[in-house]
Order: C-alpha cells, then structure tokens, then sequence
C-alpha cells in the first residue's frame, strides 16, 4: 500500500519525540542524513538571527519558522533539481535547500525586492503574502510544464489558516481537474496569528478536504522530517508518475507547531497558553532528528559541533553581506513596473528627481 | 498585396487569436466556455477543434482559479489568454489581477515576468441580465503594472489584441460588446500590430477636442456629425489604451482647439475622465478656453435594461456637452 | 437512520420515473401533494411562455428552468412560513412557492429592478447573478437570525458550476464553523452553460464536498419531488433543531438536468447531444409525480385539465399585468443608490433631464 | 460638561466601536484575530472580553466570506463592522464589495439595505511586508452605492466611524495606520456624529488650497507651516470623506486663492487627485490662475520599506509642488 493510501485520520510517522524508531526509515544514505540535519540547524539558527536583527531595528517585521524546520526541509529535500518550490512567506527553511542564498532572503525582510530576485537556476517562486493566493500560481505553473511536456513538480507551501481562502479551493479543483503535478503541502501550524485551527474549519482534519477535489490527502507528522521526507517522495513521485489510476496532485497535512511568534510584530501569549507551546516544543524535530543520527552514530559530539560552527559562520557571513548593500537608488522601484519605462513614469521620475535632488535625501529618509 | 477580410469586431478579435496561436505555441486560451462553445460570444469559435483541448481550455467555474493560474503559466513562459466571460466578472479574480498579474515583475525585479493577456467583454447596451454591463476600465488603469486596451474597431481589434498577447507585461483587454457585431471593417488577413498606448484621430475639427474610447466612439462621431451641420467642428480622438494613456495626442488635440470633452460609459466619480481633465488642465492650461466637459455615466450602479438607455451617453448628451463646452462661458 | 446520514455515493429517491414508490413516501395530505403538483405545472408553462415572450422580443434573456421543477418545488415546499430562501437567478419556480408574484419575476426578466422588489413578508432574497457569490449571504443571514434569537432556516440555491467558486468554499465553511442553520441546495442539473459536471471538479460526487466543512452531504433525485422533499425537510429539521453531536448545515446534492438552453442567449446543441437530453427527459419530474397522484386517486382526467386551465389563466394574467407596468422613470435609477441623494448626483440627475427635456426621450430610446 | 481622554487615531476607533457596541445591539465585529489578539493593532483591544465570541467573533482567513457574511447579516437588520487586516487584503473580498455591498439597495430598490461598515487599516509608512501599505480609495470611490471614509485625528476617527455604523448604507472606513499611534487627541467619552460627506478646514491661507486626506494631513501640514516662512500661505483642507465628496467646500476653497495642490499617497494615475482637479475645472475655471499640482505616490506597484519613503509624498514634494503652484506661470 502506497503511503499516500495513508486515511486523513492517521499520521504518518516515522521517528518518535525521542528519535525512537517507529516506521519504515527511508533510504537515505549517511551524507544526505546529515545534510537534513545541517539544513535544519541552519534553518533554525538564521532564524534566531533574524528575530534578533529585528529587535536591534536592523530588520522589518519577519516570519519565525521555529518548529517548522521538520516539515520545511524533509519536503524540500524530496524534490529534484528541476523541480519548484511556490512558497508563502515563512519557508526560508525550504528556500535555503532549494538554493537561495541567505542573502536573498535576508534582504527581503530589511525591505529591498532585490531579495526575491531568485538567481537563474534556483527554481523557487517569490515570496506570496496574500494567504493562498500563491496556490493557483502552482497549479497554472505545473500545468504549463506538463503541457510544454517537462516532468517538473511544483510543490506548493501554505498554512492551515490559507485552506479558508477561496483560492485554496480554486487551486487545488483546478489542479484536480486538470491532473497538474502539484503537491501541495500544508504547514498546519495550529494558528493562523491568533486563530486557532479548530475556528479555521469545522472538518475533523485539513487532509480530508483533498477528498473534495478527487485526489489523495494524507497527515503526517510535520515535526518528523523523516516521515515528512517520506510522505513528500511518494508524493511528488506519483505527480512526475503517476499510475494509470491516479491523479498527480496530493494534499500533505503536516502537523507542526510554531515555536515563536507569528511575526516579529505579534506577541502570542495574549492568544495561547504556554501549556500548549511547552507540550509542541517537547517533539523539536532538530534534537529529534539529532537522537535518532546519534543512535545511529551517523552524528557525535565532534560532528554536531563542527556543524553549529559552520552554521553560526555561514549566517554572520550572510548577514554581513546582506547589511553591506546599500539602500537602493529610487529609480529602482520605476523600473520594474514594466519591461518599457512609459513616458507619464519618467516624467514622475524626473520630477521627483528635481525635488530630490533640491531638497536632498534626508527630507525624505527619516532614520 | 494583403488579403483582407471583412469583419465585425468580436470575429477580428477571433482572427487575432487564431493568429498568434498559429504562429506560437506558447499562446493558450483558458475560461469558461471557451472550447467546444466558442465563447458566450463567439470570440473563440473554432478554436478549440483547430487548436485541440490543450490549448483552448474550458475551466472550472472560478475566476481567481483561472486568472491565477494563467499568471503562473506566463511565469513559466507560456503566454495564456485567460477571458472572463464578461468584465463585471472579473472582481472574483480581482486579487489576483491587482496582487499579482500587475506585480509579478517588480517583485522579483524582473527575474518574472507575466506576458499574459486577460480579456473580457465589457460595457453596456445590449439588454443583458445585472453585472453583465459594468465598464469599470478606471480600476485597472489605476493599477500600475497593467496595462489596459479597449479597441474600437475590428481593425483595432485584431491588431491590438496581437500586440498585447505579444507584450512583455500583462495585458487588460476590454471588448466593448456593444459593438460586437455592430459594424464590420477590413481586417488584413496577416498578422500586424496596432501599438498599445497610442491614441487615434478619428475625425478632424478646429473647435473641440473630444476623447473617447471603446463603444462610445459611435454615440461620439454621431454626436459630431450632426454638430458639424450645426459648424461645430469637433475632433474625435479614440484614446484605444486608458493606460499606459497617450497624454501626448491628448495635450495635441486640445492644444489646437482649447476645448474638450470626454466621453465614458463609466460613472463620473473617479472615472478616467477626470484623469483626462486633470493632464489637460496640467499640461495646457494656458490654452484652455472652457471647462473639460465630462458625458459620463451616472454616479448609480449600472441599471436593467428598462433604464439601460438613459444611463448610457448617447449622442444626444455628446451633442449637449459639446456644445456647453464650445458656447462657454 | 436519518436520511441525511445517506452516503453521498447513494442517492435518496422516493418514487422511479414511472411514478412507482420505491422509497418511504413522505406524509404530506392530498392537498398537499396537489399543490406540489400544481405549482410544478405552473413553473413549467411559465417557463415556456417566458421564453416565448423573449423569442417574440417582449423579454430580455432569460434563463428557463424546465427539468428543474422537482428540486425547486419539492425544496421550497419544505420549508417553514419565517424561512427564507436565497436563490441564484434560475428559481423561479422555488420564489413561486414562497409566495413571490408571477408579475414580479416577469418584470425582472424584462429589466426592472422593481421585479427585485419582494414584497414585505416575502422572505426570499433578490437574484444573484455572480456564481456563487450568494452562498456567503445564506451563511450570514441564518447566523445573524441566529445570533438574534431567532429559528429561521435558510435555503441557499445554486448550481454545479457554483461549487468551483470561492465563495461556495467560503460560504460553506463559515456555516460549518458557525454552526447557522443553512441548507447548501445545489442543482447539479449537470451542466453549467456547456462545461460538463465532469471538467468542473474531479471528485466523484458534489454532496461529499460537504465532508471538508464537517457537516453532512446528501444526494438525492432532484427529479423526483418526493425525494427532493423529504432530503430538504430532514436538513431543515435539523438546521432548525438539531441534536446534540450534530452540526446544522448540510448541503444537499440535487441531481437532475436543464432540459432547455443555459439561457434564451445558448444554443445548447453546440456542446451536448440530443440523445442525452432525451434520456434525462425519460426522467420528467412532472409525468412521474402525475403517474404517482393518478395511482394513488389523487388526480384523474378531470383534475388535470382543471389544473392546467387555472396555470394557464394564471400565467396570463401575470404577463398582461407586467406588461402594462411602463418603463420606469429614469430617476428610479438615482433614487435608490443611497437612502439619501448625495448633491453630486442630484447634479448629475438635473443635468440628464435638462437634456432629455430639450431632445425629448427618442433620443434615448433605440426601440 | 463633556468628559474626554487623550487618545491615539487607533485607540479612537477602539473607542467609537465599545460607544456604538454598548448603544445597539445589532452591532457585531467580525475578522481575523480581532477576537481574543483585539486586532493586530489593537483596534478591537478589549471588545470581546466586554462584548463576548458571539459579538466579537474571530472568524476564518477568507476576506470573501466575511464581507459576504456580513452582507447577509445587515440585510438581516443587522449593523455588522467587518475588518480586513490590511486594505490590501480586501481584494479577495472585492467582489462582494462591488458586487453586493454598493448595490443591495439598488437591486431590491430598498426593501433590502446594508447598515454596514467595512474597516481596514491602510496606506503606507510602516515598515511592512508587501500588501500592507496600500492606499487605493479610488477603486472604491468608484464604486457607487459605496461611501468611503478616511479619518486624520482621533476626534474624527470616532465620530466618523460613529456614523459610518449608524448610516442607513455601507461605507468603506479605511484607517491610515501611519498615523494609528503618531499623536493623540482629545476625543469625547460620549457618543457623536461627525457627518460623512462634510471636509474640514485644517489651516487656513490665502495663495493656495492644499486638498489632503488621512495620514497625508501631516506633511501637508509641515510643508504649510514651513512654506508659511516664506509667505505662502495654504488653505489646508482634509476632505475626509472621499465618496461622496464634499465639492462645494472644494470649490469654496478653490475660488478663494485660484490655485490648489492635491496630495494623496495613491498611484497618480487615476487617483482622486484627478477627480479634485476635474471637479474644480468644471465648477470654477474661471478662477483658475495655475495647474491644479498633484502630488501623489508615483505609478508603481508600492514599494518594500527600503524604497518607501521615497514613495510617499514627503512634505519636500509638498513644499516643491505647492510652490509650483503659487509661481506659475
Ligand atoms: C488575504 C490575506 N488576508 C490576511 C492576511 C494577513 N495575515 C498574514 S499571515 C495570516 C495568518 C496566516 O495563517 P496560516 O495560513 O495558518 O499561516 P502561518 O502564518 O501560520 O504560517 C494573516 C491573517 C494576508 N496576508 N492575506
Ligand atoms: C462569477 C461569474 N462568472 C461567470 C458568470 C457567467 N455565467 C452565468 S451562468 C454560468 C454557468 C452557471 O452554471 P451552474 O452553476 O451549474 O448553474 P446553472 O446555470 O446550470 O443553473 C456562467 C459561467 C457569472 N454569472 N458569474
Ligand atoms: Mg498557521
Ligand atoms: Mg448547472
């Protein structure tokens, strides 16, 4: 029985809290093993970097993944090269796997578009903020490839709040309809800010609604990376093959937690109680991860250090990159509105360049 | 020599399909009805058994379904031609035109960019059910990143339409129904394009510029021919593309005449005829000899069809605005 | 069993297309079942007056419900005086039964906005055009009924094609989180213009979409009255009083066919084969409820010939009536955008009559 | 004597929802996180410990579903105030906005209304992701059958919103979060109207009028004061309700100086500086001694905050275009 014959009742799961063994373990070799760890440790380490920057004031209001880092590099890891991440707002953890330089994501959140400039080859759609409406763009992205005859899956991210949204719906019939190779992963992180999951739907599980649009929906354990990786190899391999039975696409339910805040601007203990939060941190699936390697004795002492080194040194590099990038000049924001400046934009240009120019930058920065 | 046709606007509009789906593979059309139909109004008759099911697609009943994902098609470098099956349908997909289709671009600073074409038949007049008549060209013009073409003749039709799908950047593409199959007009049978974002001349005159685009080019140059018996010459510019606007040919025109009016199916209130009147009064003020006239529609939702004809300008509101217009003060 | 515990796999039926019982037949008296009867002629022969009224150009477009009279009596029917109805644009047979004047449906299809104008105590909400953009109002309108004390239930109508929307998802799971007495009636009569049941969405049924709003989903004959009664009155029930484990809403599947054109505007042949219709047209709702009264004495001959006389006078009647109300005044159009005339469009109001004055109204008037 | 508190623009609105909450049952709130969180700005801090779930209710993430069930809650006799988080999250909703808000009482000519008020924080300034910092009142400006309100002082914002809930029709009350927090004011504890459609004159001067509205009052205000060092004297008017708007004061103004500004933060094109500028053509060409100068956001999707400041207008492009203005030519 495939994986994704999994009933949205259940959850796939295949290490427990402890790293304890309790599924089939995919077959990954030690290297690869190891690169999920280090993923995860650099996911979680930028991202305590990042809430400091934005509390020192050198940062915008940002997303915190922690707790996330299972479900977000598991999934990511399951895809080929050729093949496309279509993020929301929060899967800097993905992003990293999928090639984008800490950089880039590190220069959107202190405010320059330049950082959803994704480099030629990392196949990774910018940045989505309206909630679920990135949806759509994965279903129309992935049919474009089956009809232009490539083999590419889109794997396309949202959170347990984006299923209310229209969109959702829309993209994921679609998708049904037109057997487009999309898997799309939602992050349940049992809060959308401060609504809790069980406001956001009255259906018993989020997986179910797949049944909807004709297609599979499976749970899985969303703090397990190894379950996850599991569940998202069976998964975009029946979109890139399916049998003559199936339908491509697949709804994954990954069950998780959001360690932190909902963003830097949000204080969630007016919302939740910290019962909750310590019962979910209980099940981090980094030293979950790091048990059941150590078990293994793919990691050790040595190696788990060598790794937080390297980990620290690649952040503060990124930062420092990022930090040195001067603002950007103005004339930016009018040259990316089309591929042709239109007269009326230069005109407004200029004369904001008049006045600029006259009244110098510091009548209108007010740092 | 070219072949030409003799065709009325809506099957221009399906000429011009026909020809860059011929020549480009990456063009497809996708809305409802749109296959084994051929559109509510024919624009895609006898696509769907030349071009197949792949390319002329008949969708699921959702327009931020279709419109979304065209935009992530174009992203994939096909060039979709979504329709919405009429305008005052769009708003559904209203998030995704104004959230994404207009910004794919500047958010990632070009590494994406969306040559998709999004058409509608638009406008009123032709005894249609609530929402079936809404002209609201206002919201997209104000949109930056899109661009907005409303062509008013089937050579128009085809050629604008060909440049649109061809564009770089995303495309609104309004097709005033009314004049769907009003009129017909030499349509060469090859490709051509008609530029986006420059206005024609439509009838010369010394003594007001009047502008006006889409089905109300007709009520105009009715209106303008019976002034004309009256000696009122009036210069009728049919702007074409409401953005990016030709401001140019605007400040021309009214710089001969230093009078104009404009004429839009559109309420008044925030319309694009105050746009038209403010870069007159920014660019030419020293020649303006009356008040911009504006012969709108009414600041009221778009009536049934009972009240339909007073609601729209008519050439007899042309005629009495232009000549307010020319008599002032 | 409730019936409403049906799996949406099945369908609930009460008697076959020749009228033989093959399900428990709901306890309505004669008299009742004779104006289920009765209402049913009458939307059908003004139905088929309708259209010929916009074949002779004496009406704008319209869209017939032929085929569709057993969903919309047999619902409608079901229903308490203080409910209310929430339709799309096609029921006009169901705003018969909640008491809606034959006169008011005319005039709307023949441009009136007055048409809209259900008169007070008439519960039913004015025609929605945008696909599915009523369900949200169904959802809202119970909850607010609900939220004042009140046990209204509220029958939402809309089509297949509906179920694709946003606002179908939207609606539903507003009403499935908050519990409002809603009744999710959706006419799949198949089509929607000339995309097929199958290209909307690739689920095997439309009542089991219901299941990802946590509320239950039924399937029923929308052919047969008797059915479509007796599933409509078991979620009214329950939406008005339900038990303890359950959730009010339920969404019922209509199964059934449009016999004619999509509208007055659709040629029906260019997209769907006449064997087909007359294979949905072995299946007419009104013989078969005929066939099932004569069996059972309720109507003879005599009855039937007295019935149709009476439609037809009725029908009469109502379009002699609209078609002496006169165009309305144009300053209807102004009057009802704001409870109060902003001066601006007062302006705009004196500026059109100026003109009108001086051109007289053939220069508005194409006819 | 009339009790009052010092208050912030946001903490005003708080206020004038508990004020018409405590009065009218039939007043409900809905949204996302405005429930337990009292809204991401803290405009409902408070309401559902006082009011309860069932009056203060966090709903699910679907703008479409909570503007459409709030229309059927107000055609019900309701007085529901649905939020947007953000105005650039609207547009999921847009079609019930356009669709079925502005026109319930136009379709069923009156047996049905909506007494609803639909709030959103929006324009720039703040720093936020994309999406957040919008400020497109014209789109509903456009739409008849809407009213669209837009406070500058807390004073105004309570008021304002008082009879934004207490109006027969649906107003859209956006909320320029660059100015939630930015000053306080003193704001009765009592209930009071102040009435939609009426502008206020914010300073007075004799060279120019300087039309403005929502969080564009302050630089417009410091580029009044630092102008007035030169001897050019504004006339401030905040207009505050920008549908309908209030035109009489606009050409009142007008006329006393012959010269104006309009200075909003929307894209230029199509923004409402135009329809201020149309408004005053019409009415007082005669007048008119210069341009009317827009100063305005440029037409650009809005940028990430490290380009922000140079979109808004800042009182320099105040300064320079007012300028501008009083030299021509
Ligand atoms: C259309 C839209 N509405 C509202 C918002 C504001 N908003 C940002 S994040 C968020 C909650 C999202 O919850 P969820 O989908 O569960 O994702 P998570 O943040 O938990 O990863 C909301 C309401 C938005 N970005 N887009
Ligand atoms: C939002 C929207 N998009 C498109 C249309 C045009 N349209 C009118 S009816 C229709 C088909 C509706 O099909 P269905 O929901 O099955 O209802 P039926 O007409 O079959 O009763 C379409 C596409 C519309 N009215 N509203
Ligand atoms: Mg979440
Ligand atoms: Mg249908």
């Amino acid at each position: 029985m495939s994986v994704l014959e999994t009933d949205p009742e259940d959850m796939i799961r295949v290490i427990d809290e402890d790293g304890e063994v309790v599924g089939d373990v995919p077959d990954l070799s030690e290297e690869e093993f190891v690169a999920m760890y280090r993923y995860m440790k650099l996911a979680r380490h930028f991202d305590e970097r990042a809430v400091s920057l934005q509390r020192q004031g050198r940062m915008g209001t940002y997303p915190p993944l922690s707790g996330q880092e299972g479900a977000q590099i598991g999934s990511a890891l399951a895809l080929a090269e050729n093949d496309w991440i279509v993020p929301s707002y929060r899967e800097h953890g993905a992003a990293l796997v999928r090639g984008v330089p800490l950089k880039q994501t590190l220069l959107y959140w202190m405010g320059h578009e330049d950082g959803n400039r994704m480099p030629e080859g990392v196949n990774v759609f910018p940045v989505a903020v309206p909630i679920a409406s990135q949806i759509p763009h994965a279903t129309g992205a992935a049919w474009a490839r089956k009809l232009q005859g490539d083999d590419d899956v889109f794997l396309c991210y949202f959170g347990d709040g984006a299923t209310s949204e229209g969109d959702f719906h829309e993209g994921l019939n679609f998708a049904g309809v037109f057997d487009t190779p999309t898997v799309f992963f939602c992050n349940n992180n049992q809060w959308a800010i401060s609504v809790p999951r069980e406001r956001q739907t009255a259906s018993a599980t989020l997986a179910q609604k797949a049944d909807a649009y004709g297609f599979e929906g499976v749970r899985v354990d969303g703090m397990d990376p190894l379950a996850v990786y599991k569940a998202t190899t069976a998964a975009v391999e029946k979109a890139r093959d399916p049998d003559e039975d199936q339908l491509r696409p697949t709804m994954i339910e990954a069950v998780q937690y959001r360690f932190g805040a909902h963003t830097t601007a949000d204080d969630p203990t007016v919302y939740r109680d910290e019962d909750e939060v310590e019962k979910w941190k209980a099940k981090d699936p980094i030293p979950r991860l790091e048990n059941y390697l150590r078990a293994e004795e793919i990691l050790n002492d040595e190696r788990v250090a060598e790794i937080e080194a390297s980990v620290k040194e690649e952040v503060a590099g990124a930062i420092d990159e990022a930090e040195s990038v001067p603002r950007p000049e103005p004339r930016e924001m009018f040259e990316h509105a089309y591929a042709e400046l239109p007269p009326e934009l230069e005109r407004q240009y200029e004369e904001f360049a008049a006045v600029r120019e006259e009244y110098g930058d510091d009548a209108f920065l007010e740092d | 020599m070219t072949e030409t046709q003799n065709l009325t606007l809506v099957q221009a509009v399906r000429d011009g399909l026909f020809t860059e789906m011929s020549a480009d593979e990456d063009v497809v059309v996708l809305g409802e009805d749109v296959g084994k139909n051929g559109g509510v109004f024919r624009a895609t008759e006898g696509l769907y058994d030349e071009f197949g099911g792949d390319r002329v697609i008949d969708t699921p009943l959702a327009e931020s379904g279709i419109i979304g994902a065209a935009v992530g098609m174009a992203a994939m470098g096909m060039r979709p031609v979504p329709e919405c099956q009429f305008s005052g349908f769009m708003y559904p997909g209203f998030d995704q035109i104004v959230s994404h289709m207009s910004r794919f671009r500047t958010r990632s600073r070009s590494r994406f960019t969306l040559p998709m074409t999004l058409r509608a038949p638009y406008g009123g007049g032709i005894r249609a059910p609530e929402h079936h008549s809404e002209s609201k060209e206002a919201f997209y013009a104000h949109e930056a990143g899109l661009k907005v073409a409303i062509p008013s003749t089937p050579y128009d039709a085809k050629g604008m339409l060909i440049s649109a799908i061809r564009d770089p950047d995303p495309v609104v593409f309004l097709e005033p129904k009314l004049i769907y199959r009003a009129f017909r007009g030499e349509v060469p049978e090859e490709d051509y394009e008609v530029p986006l974002g420059e206005a024609i001349t439509r009838r010369e005159g010394d003594d007001i510029a009047v502008f006006t685009w889409g089905a109300m080019t007709r009520p105009t140059m009715e209106a303008a021919e019976s002034l004309a018996e009256e000696g009122i010459e009036c210069e009728v510019v049919d702007l074409r593309t409401v953005s990016p606007l030709d401001r140019e040919a605007i400040v021309e025109a009214f710089e001969k005449t230093g009078r104009a009016a404009v004429v839009h199916e559109a309420p008044k209130s925030g319309g694009l005829g105050a746009e038209i009147t403010a870069t007159i009064q920014e660019e030419a003020l020293l020649y303006q000899e009356a008040p911009v006239k504006r012969i709108t529609g009414f600041d009221v939702p778009f009536p049934l069809y009972a009240l339909e004809d007073y609601y729209l300008p008519s050439a007899a509101r042309v005629e009495a605005g232009v000549k307010e217009a020319v008599n002032f003060p």
